[in-house]
């Protein structure tokens, strides 16, 4: 960020005279309102399609009144959030209340500074890339037990409660999950977890398909997350048919609005991790958009990336309007006996497999079979 | 549990799991399964014999009260006095809407077969007062009054009809026939039907401002295609009527 | 596994599920007392939607308390309507024309099976898949349409009469009615792959909430809550009435074929299957309908003679029981109506001890209760 | 240090050194729990400064997403203890203050008589680095870390049981609950 300062006092004649910190900062600012804006749009569209998929599944339309089909109904959910009461229960803690909001978004907010949308579309290149990530969202949880607590509300309670034992049960798994996506590229950063899955083997080179192992750490990978990120069948935290709505159920307004936000966000970041991690990121098969020159190959790898990224986050929603929920002893059942066992069996095998075979996966082999 | 078992779990947790997923998929592609009916715009067709709102032509009621009788939650209230012929005047027949619960029991029993039910089922109102639907927009005093009046007439007519009968004198003098509709007149008023009626000043006034209110009201005995917007034309909202209809809620 | 002992001892908390939650399915009014998530006492609280069905029965005639009836369980209007035409004409002795028999036999059991469908949607709801809701709905739907055909309303229909029905079926109406069951049989088996067999969902209603034959029995269970228990009872063949001993069906019973006989999800596997025998009865009541009248000859304000008469039939959530004592006038003396819906409540508190939060939401949906008729 | 690094340098030691007091004089252990939060995310910002970003993200992710929430966690499950006011009893000031004293001396002696080695302006990944010590010098210690946490998890394990051992069931067979 510095260096990127300093290139831009240089370029630009006029900032000669302000301090290079304050260009940091400004630089800094700016970066993150963009990734906000980004992150705020993309989860007003996410609330739209999942409003729309849920339509088609469940044999009705969907919203279709605010703008043309229905496009500006996310416009007019934030609206009404941001303009709606913003009540606070009388016997609450008011400072906990109030403060529970931002941890959750935080949470959510700043894991999307490692995200490689494009080939150099990256806030921060940071070399724990992934690392960073489990570490950020893990605020979510206090987040969510603050909010759960400071309600003084038993059902708040209870969501937050439930909330925290899942999120910080599934953290095991969704990491061990994660891990044979770094050895194959030996690097936590997400860019270059990218890039190992460039190449020319097309849809093979992805770490979907390196070994069997890593295509079952994917399937692993996404059901655990989708339990760390609260969605269903493992939305047990806000079960609104158990606990009305959970930990947030005495939140409005924005308020809400900022853990609804940090709910997508979630959701968008596990589309993106298992699309960095296991779909070849914003690699296309059989071209390589480094190639193109920076505007184009980054614009055309956004793409990309939002593309396989969306597709991830429809399957989540299918999956979200099939499934029944579990139960809570269900549910730290199958990440304690199932998850937890299975991602570790999983690790075991890449390592192996890697060590065995020098860190080639099988389209890599059957490739060099061939020459 | 052993080994076998294990896998089994989680095989038939995933064939479970995808079977469930292939269903809602094939709703999620296939429009023709969207079933929701846009109803502002789109409305479903009305079978006959829908149990809308009701409706009374007052032309062909006979005021027999059956419907009052039967209505098992007292949503119809029905005014009627004998007019000259011998045969029941309405004189105001109103039903309380939001009271009302569509059962039909009042279309079933009504003899001149003059109650139905319409195929209206939209209406909003601010007030409860306003869910009363007046069929007869004159104001019931008014036509307590009239018909006394006609009766009165009609008593005097036959009288004056006996007395010249009776007085072979040829008629010299018209006056004499209206000194006795007169004295007929303030016979009728002592009868227990015009005791009903109120002082005359206070009973005008309101007649008179319920006319000017509904003058352009066209209640009339056709099927109104629409209650909702026929109530919407013809809110015969007297104030007195709608408190007392608040009241009873 | 769930059960905590005094080891490490905690305090127990007190929660009120209802009278508004969202899968309490109405009114109910649940007092939890909670360790965790584990529930050591659900009382279940009711009375909040009393509104005094049987004191109105005392006040009104015999006919006019047909409206009232919509309303005691307004998912399965039909039903009840015919219920208190039986009785009434039992009371009386009316003869009732054999084509208004078929048609109350027809829309009693497509109100049968547009009630389970909303039992079994609620109850998928319930256990936080919402596709399956809207699913059940959207087949009901087609019921209501046929119901709207034939006596002119969606939800309270007042369709029968003393004496018969209160109209003839619409010319269409039987053709329709082939063409829904056509539509919907097929559809039973999409929701048991959809739904029903799905392994989370299996898990979450199979060894729950148990209920042994001889308990059901005692505690006076009826309808589908008491076949899940494996005890073959049904109205309709232990105490034939109306033309049912016509029909050929079975009984379905509980199987345990997930779990334990007498769980929650053998009480939702007969609810899924007892549609499929409704769709075999209204096949054949269309079929063998013959034509006549359909409302017999009874004076407008009949005055039964002096006498008392209990009338039971299978409602959908159980024995729906009309209690009639008539001292001769045109209203009745007194009326007590006995419901599944309130006997299930009886039992609540001894099977959910020591369950979860959530398997409390799972034992409601699984009585498939519904409020009208526990308050009435 | 220079530039933008030395405010934040200040920024964090101030939220760290500022948080700890709250968490010392807070009455309500909800609150101290979520200063103490602050204080951790202020040390995760000083290790960012110097480089540490694999220990930054740990001492987030263990600290903030773990301990905290264990903390949050016990305080919740604790009979009331979320409603006591605690305060720092006012006995044995004597003593305390000459401990506070002691020890504040003896870490300023270390901290201004260590001979640190700065390296100047290099930014190199660390987590490599941790992960071969872990594996190669450290290993003992590191796994003498583990097999003690391992005993911790079993004794934790072993007093939350029931007394009455479960019965023998599958496991995905919850048994006639």
């Amino acid at each position: 960020m510095e260096a990127l300062a300093i290139s831009l006092v240089n370029a630009v004649p006029l900032l000669a005279g302000v301090p290079l910190w304050a260009v940091t900062l400004l630089l800094m600012v700016v970066v993150a309102a963009v990734i906000l804006v980004f992150a705020l749009t993309f989860e007003g569209v996410g609330s739209l399609v999942l409003r729309k998929v849920a339509g088609d599944i469940q044999a009705r339309i969907g919203p279709n009144r605010v703008g043309p089909n229905g496009m500006l109904q996310f416009l007019a959910d934030g609206v009404k959030l941001v303009l709606k009461e913003d009540l606070i229960p009388a016997n609450a803690d008011r400072l906990l209340f109030k403060l529970a909001p931002y941890f959750a978004f935080v949470g959510s907010f700043a894991a999307f500074v490692v995200v490689p949308f494009g080939v150099g579309l990256i806030a921060a290149d940071l070399n724990i890339g992934i690392y960073y990530v489990m570490a950020v969202t893990s605020l979510v949880v206090i987040g969510v037990l603050l909010a759960g607590w400071s309600s003084n509300n038993k059902w708040a309670l209870l969501g937050g409660m439930r909330a925290a034992a899942q999120i910080v049960s599934y953290e095991i798994p969704v990491g061990m999950a994660l891990i044979p996506a770094v050895l194959i590229a030996g690097s936590l950063s997400l860019q270059d977890i990218v890039r190992s899955q460039s190449g020319l083997l097309g849809i093979f080179g992805w770490n979907l398909f390196h070994n069997p192992f890593t295509f079952f750490s994917f399937f692993l990978y996404f059901t655990a997350a989708q339990a760390e990120t609260n969605q269903t069948p493992f939305d047990l935290p806000e079960a609104e048919s158990e606990l009305v709505s959970g930990y947030n159920v005495e939140y409005s307004g924005i308020r809400f609005g900022l853990f609804f936000l940090s709910e997508f966000g979630d959701m968008f970041i596990v589309a993106t991790l298992s699309t960095a991690c296991f779909l070849g990121g914003w690699n296309v098969p059989f071209f390589n958009a480094g190639t193109l020159p920076w505007i184009w190959g980054n614009l055309f790898s956004l793409g990309v990336f939002l593309a396989k990224a969306f597709t991830m986050v429809l399957i989540m929603m299918w999956v979200r309007w099939t499934l029944p929920r579990l139960r809570v002893d269900q549910l730290m059942r199958m990440a304690w006996k199932y998850l937890v066992p299975l991602t570790f069996v999983n690790l075991l095998g890449v390592s192996l497999w890697l060590l065995v075979f020098k860190g080639k996966g099988i389209p890599a082999m059957i490739a060099s079979l061939f020459g | 549990m052993g080994l076998k078992a294990y896998m089994n779990d989680i095989v038939e947790a995933v064939v479970t799991t995808a079977k469930g997923m292939r269903i809602t998929a094939r709703y999620g592609v296939d429009p023709r399964e969207e079933v929701t009916l846009q109803y502002p715009e789109e409305r479903w067709e009305i079978p006959e014999g829908y149990r809308g709102f009701l409706h009374n032509d007052i032309k062909t009621c006979t005021a027999c009260t059956m419907c009052v009788k039967t209505c098992p939650v007292d949503c119809i209230s029905l005014e009627s006095v004998r007019g000259a012929d011998k045969r029941m005047v309405l004189a105001s027949y109103d039903i309380n809407i939001g009271r009302c619960m569509y059962c039909g029991l009042c279309v079933e029993v009504c003899p001149p077969k003059s109650l139905k039910h319409t195929s209206g089922y939209e209406m909003a109102s601010v007030t409860r007062g306003e869910l009363i639907l007046h069929f007869i927009a004159e104001d019931a005093a008014e036509i307590k009054a009239r018909v006394a009046r006609q009766v009165a007439e009609a008593a005097a007519k036959a009288e004056a009809q006996a007395a010249a009968k009776a007085a072979e004198v040829p008629s010299s003098g018209t006056a004499e026939v209206a000194k006795a509709a007169e004295a007929a007149k303030a016979g009728a008023q002592a009868g227990p039907k015009a005791a009903e009626v109120p002082p005359s000043g206070t009973a005008e006034a309101a007649g008179a401002q319920a006319s000017a209110k509904t003058a352009e009201v066209p209640l009339s005995g056709t099927k109104a295609p629409d209650v909702s917007s026929e109530s919407a034309k013809a809110p015969v909202v007297e104030p007195k009527a709608a408190k007392e209809g608040e009241n009873k809620e | 596994m769930t059960t905590r002992t005094d080891a490490l001892p905690t305090q127990e908390m007190t929660i009120n599920m209802g009278p508004q939650h969202p899968s309490t399915h109405g009114v109910l009014r649940v007092i939890l007392t909670t360790d965790g998530e584990v529930v050591t006492r659900a009382v279940p609280d009711v009375g909040y939607l009393h509104r005094g069905l049987e004191k109105i029965g005392e006040r009104v005639t015999y006919a006019q308390y047909m409206p009232f009836t919509d309303r005691l369980d307004y998912l399965a209007a039909m039903n009840c309507n015919c219920a208190w035409a039986w009785a009434v004409e039992k009371l009386a002795k009316i003869e009732v024309p054999e084509r208004a028999e078929y048609l109350r036999v027809i829309v009693c059991e497509l109100n049968r099976i547009s009630s389970h469908l909303i039992a079994f949607g609620s109850y998928t709801a319930d256990m936080g898949a919402f596709t399956p809701f809207l699913y059940g709905i959207r087949e009901r739907e087609h019921v209501n349409d046929l119901f709207e055909m034939i006596c002119g309303n969606r939800l309270t229909y007042n369709y029968a009469r003393v004496g018969g029905v209160s109209g003839d079926a619409p010319p269409g109406f039987l053709e329709k009615t082939k063409e829904f069951l056509d539509y919907f049989e097929p559809k039973i088996d999409e929701y048991n792959n959809l739904i029903s067999y799905n392994k989370i969902f299996v898990h979450r209603l199979a060894n729950v909430a148990v209920i042994p034959a001889e308990e059901a029995v005692a505690y006076g269970l009826t309808g589908p809550n008491l076949r899940g228990s494996g005890v073959p009872f049904d109205l309709r063949k232990d105490e034939p009435y109306s033309v049912y001993p016509k029909f050929d069906f079975k009984v379905c019973v509980g199987t345990g074929e997930r779990g334990t006989l007498g769980d929650c999800f053998d009480r939702y596997m007969v609810r899924i299957n007892e549609m499929r025998e409704s769709i075999k009865i209204v096949r054949q009541a269309v079929a063998q309908i013959p034509d006549g009248p359909v409302l017999a000859k009874v004076p407008r304000l009949f005055k039964p003679p002096v006498g008392e008469v209990y009338f039971r039939s299978e409602c959908p959530r159980g024995e729906t029981g009309i209690y009639l004592i008539s001292d001769g006038s045109v209203n009745p003396f007194r009326l007590k109506i006995r419901t599944g819906s309130f006997v299930a409540m009886n039992i609540f508190e001894k099977v959910t001890k020591g369950l979860m939060i959530a398997d409390i939401v799972a034992v409601i949906g699984s009585f498939d209760i519904i409020l009208p008729e526990i308050d009435r | 240090m220079s530039g933008p690094a030395e405010y934040i340098f200040f920024a964090a030691a101030a939220m760290t050194v500022g948080a700890a007091i709250l968490v010392a004089i807070l009455p309500n252990i909800l609150y101290a729990a979520v200063a103490l939060l602050f204080s951790f995310a202020g040390v995760a910002g000083l290790y960012v400064l110097l480089s540490a970003d694999f220990l930054a993200a740990t001492q987030i992710l263990v600290y903030v997403g773990g301990i905290i929430v264990l903390l949050l966690f016990a305080v919740f499950l604790s009979n009331r203890i979320s409603d006591t006011k605690i305060t720092n009893p006012t006995h044995f000031r004597l003593p305390a203050a000459t401990i506070c004293l002691v020890l504040f001396g003896v870490l300023s002696y270390a901290a201004v008589s260590t001979p640190y080695a700065v390296k100047k302006g290099v930014y190199l990944p660390t987590a490599a680095d941790i992960g071969e010590l872990l594996m190669t010098r450290y290993l003992l210690p590191f796994e003498v870390a583990s097999v003690l946490l391992l005993a911790a998890l079993i004794g934790a394990a072993l007093l939350s049981r029931p007394d009455r051992p479960a019965p023998e069931k599958g496991d995905m067979e919850e048994g006639k609950r």
